[in-house]
């Protein structure tokens, strides 16, 4: 019997090691892994390389994970942000790498990776900066950039309901980066505030499926909307 | 349209919306970039039925949210809660991010630090040295809608135009502003660098225009 | 008001000129725009290039299209079987081009022309006649192939359901080439069995959103479990 | 397993498909070509539930559908009317194909021509000058799933081996076979061409297969 729900979010995330590339979902609340975030944290791992949309809000989450040390590199669309003190002060003093990609190469590279797509051309950034170095080609009279698929080793990400297959749904914009990373990363481990049975998900309505999933925790929502 | 095509006074900010929300056409798909054309919202036409559009993964976007209405897995690409309009859908995204570099957006509306009379855009870096840049969504919107409406002051504080003969900051895409509303006028761009005055506001020349921008500008008011 | 609803079949079809590329959905008749394939041979056009995963069966449909002499190429990926013989005739007689992907090179060169990627790496294909001629790229250690979108003047899909801003769900495995090729046409006229009511659609399962449809036409489904 | 290592008769393609569907590991996702291969699902373990892929678009596809049950808008790739399963899923052909394309899946299950030494696999075109040709995924699949898990008969009705020393027949796919199932043996493969034996049928040696294939094989069958 195929059964990816497992105890607690320390359990799921004991085999990350030292130096892992881990996708981070999210786009500001909807759709971050709160607690699996928090169980990294307490892993006090060391030469992480974190994808996510942003580089960590205030002093919770994602910006203590930088704060704390256990980050070498942030690939991200969206560091600069009025309460991004920790990622700043690790930036400015050189502790931290930065790569910069325009949110849609970001989403698109998550895909190729899932979708073993070698490259592809995308007109976004071409001719800036974020191009600066980047092979460029002109075709049916338009210029594009190529880019290359961004894999990683885990994934951590937040859907609203699970089966034991790892099938997911997700609920209005959390979707976001969920189902791309979920397809991306060699491990991917999600948490919901709802398992369901085998069966009860809609099968048109499933956006996830549960080839893409291999643990599941179940966490509570603080989100009084999702009780539903 | 309430906003007249010589209206006697400079544009405010929510009137330089307004005159955008004017312009776009029924049943066109908008997306409105953070600050100012976020409050184009505020003036557009229910009836016209815009499609609002936000990156982050929806169609259909309501007004912004408030109280009891409050859903964190509901926001808008400034992170702000917001509603759905009957007519909605979720996507995540790649999906997303698909539909704009795509073409099928029919005007994203945005802010700029300057825009070139060719169309280049500036907004996404200032580009000082040692300020973290940030670009979010603003590279993928430039180069996918098929029009880039620039909200904007044409003049700085220190009296310099922000339309420019060519970009000094750095470029967030090449030659995809279509028009851009300011304060004093309204300038169509083409990728060849013709700029057309189509309309001015506060008792501004075009003659005037052509001295602070130092731009060979087309008088298309009439 | 958005009211992508129409009254007709010929009506929907009518300013298609000859010439035009055409995208049409459905694998079997999963997803099959019959009555639109069915409008289409009655509008008597000539030189068309046919997108479809296969070149026609029997005597009905796209086959009889072929027969009419209105198709001047089809692209497809798997045009002979047992009951191919309209399109077999026409290859044999060097009256019909042939350009022949693999299924997966086709569902993704028809969603590179709806997500404006210029072009892209793909694995399969790669040391066959099929990529004979093409680009090819050794990524990471691993052999691609650089194929480019496939865009087109219209698609004809079959659809579920549909509200007047064009939004669609489909139906089981029907779903198929649906959303690819409603993004990659200029213009994407859809068939529905079901009408339904702005707002009716959940949002979290409408999977062609309807900036990518301009006309629906509402056509009885001739499947009994279509019914419900 | 009910077939054993040295089964004393040279298996039919029922046993073929039994000897397969004995290989596959409790929870695997597995694709199963048209022809000998979709027999592969008459011998799963339901217990042991086994996903099954169908590349138009479904995971957790069930038996195939008979009278009443029969729903033209759920077929498999070989277009016959199937079942669902509790928690499939459906989704479109990009998706489908991505999740091959990006070695999601556990098992591909197919015929072959000709299969090299080395792996490659020929199945989708005779190359027989006039005929027309006709890929489908068998591409997508070939480079796609983990392992490629190929069934077929060994030897020609011509006395030709299928299994040789490389392809004259055009490619579907270079490397990608990693087992082959035949009447008289299994053949496990990498792509230095390395062919080891690891069972036989039929009271088949080892040196009877040396002599049928010309291929150095490599005795594994203890």
């Amino acid at each position: 019997m195929i059964n990816k729900f497992r105890d607690s979010v320390d359990e799921v995330l004991a085999d990350i090691p030292d130096g892992a590339t881990i996708l981070i979902g999210g786009f500001g609340l909807a759709g971050q892994p709160v607690e699996l975030i928090d169980g990294l944290l307490r892993r006090k791992l060391t030469g992480l390389t974190i994808v996510n949309n942003n580089a960590g809000n205030g002093d919770e989450g994602l910006a203590l994970l930088v704060k704390s040390g256990a980050v070498r590199k942030v690939i991200c669309s969206f560091p600069r942000q009025v309460d991004s003190w920790n990622f700043d002060a690790k930036y400015h003093a050189g502790e931290i790498e930065l790569e910069l990609v325009p949110q849609g190469n970001l989403a698109e590279r998550l895909r190729a990776a899932g979708a073993g797509i070698g490259g592809f051309y995308t007109p976004s950034g071409f001719g800036t900066t974020l191009a600066e170095g980047k092979e460029t080609r002109h075709i049916d009279g338009r210029d594009y950039v190529l880019e290359f698929p961004i894999t990683a080793d885990y994934a951590l990400i937040k859907a609203h309901k699970a089966d034991r297959w790892g099938n997911l749904v997700y609920r209005k914009t959390s979707r976001n980066f969920g189902p791309l990373m979920a397809a991306a990363a060699t491990t991917t481990i999600v948490q919901v505030p709802y398992l369901v049975e085998l069966g009860e998900l809609d099968p048109e309505r499933v956006v996830t499926p549960g080839i893409y999933v291999d643990r599941v925790v179940q966490v509570d929502s603080t989100n009084p909307k999702e009780h539903s | 349209m309430s906003i007249g095509h010589r209206h006697p006074e400079k544009l405010t900010r929510d009137q330089m919306a307004e005159r955008v929300a004017n312009d776009v056409p029924a049943g066109a798909v908008v997306n409105l970039g953070i600050g100012i054309p976020t409050k184009v919202s505020n003036y557009l036409n229910p009836e016209h039925e815009i499609v609002l559009h936000t990156e982050n993964g929806m169609l259909g976007m309501g007004p912004e949210a408030h109280g009891d209405d409050i859903d964190t897995d509901l926001l808008n690409a400034g992170k702000l809660p917001v509603t759905e309009a009957p007519g909605c859908s979720y996507f995540h995204h790649a999906d997303s991010f698909a539909m704009m570099r795509g073409g099928h957006l029919d005007i994203a509306v945005m802010g700029a630090f300057p825009v070139s009379k060719n169309g280049d855009l500036a907004n996404w870096h200032t580009g000082e040295p040692g300020a973290i840049p940030a670009v979010g969504g603003a590279m993928d919107l430039a180069v996918g809608a098929k029009d880039v409406f620039v909200i904007m002051e044409l003049m700085t504080k220190k009296g310099e135009s922000k339309l420019v003969e060519s970009l000094t900051y750095p470029v967030t895409g090449l030659g995809c502003v279509t028009r851009v509303y300011t304060e004093l006028a309204i300038f169509d761009l083409d990728r060849a660098g013709s700029v057309r005055v189509t309309e001015t506001y506060g008792n501004t020349s075009v003659a005037d225009l052509r001295t602070m921008t130092t731009l060979d500008l087309i008088d298309a008011t009439e």
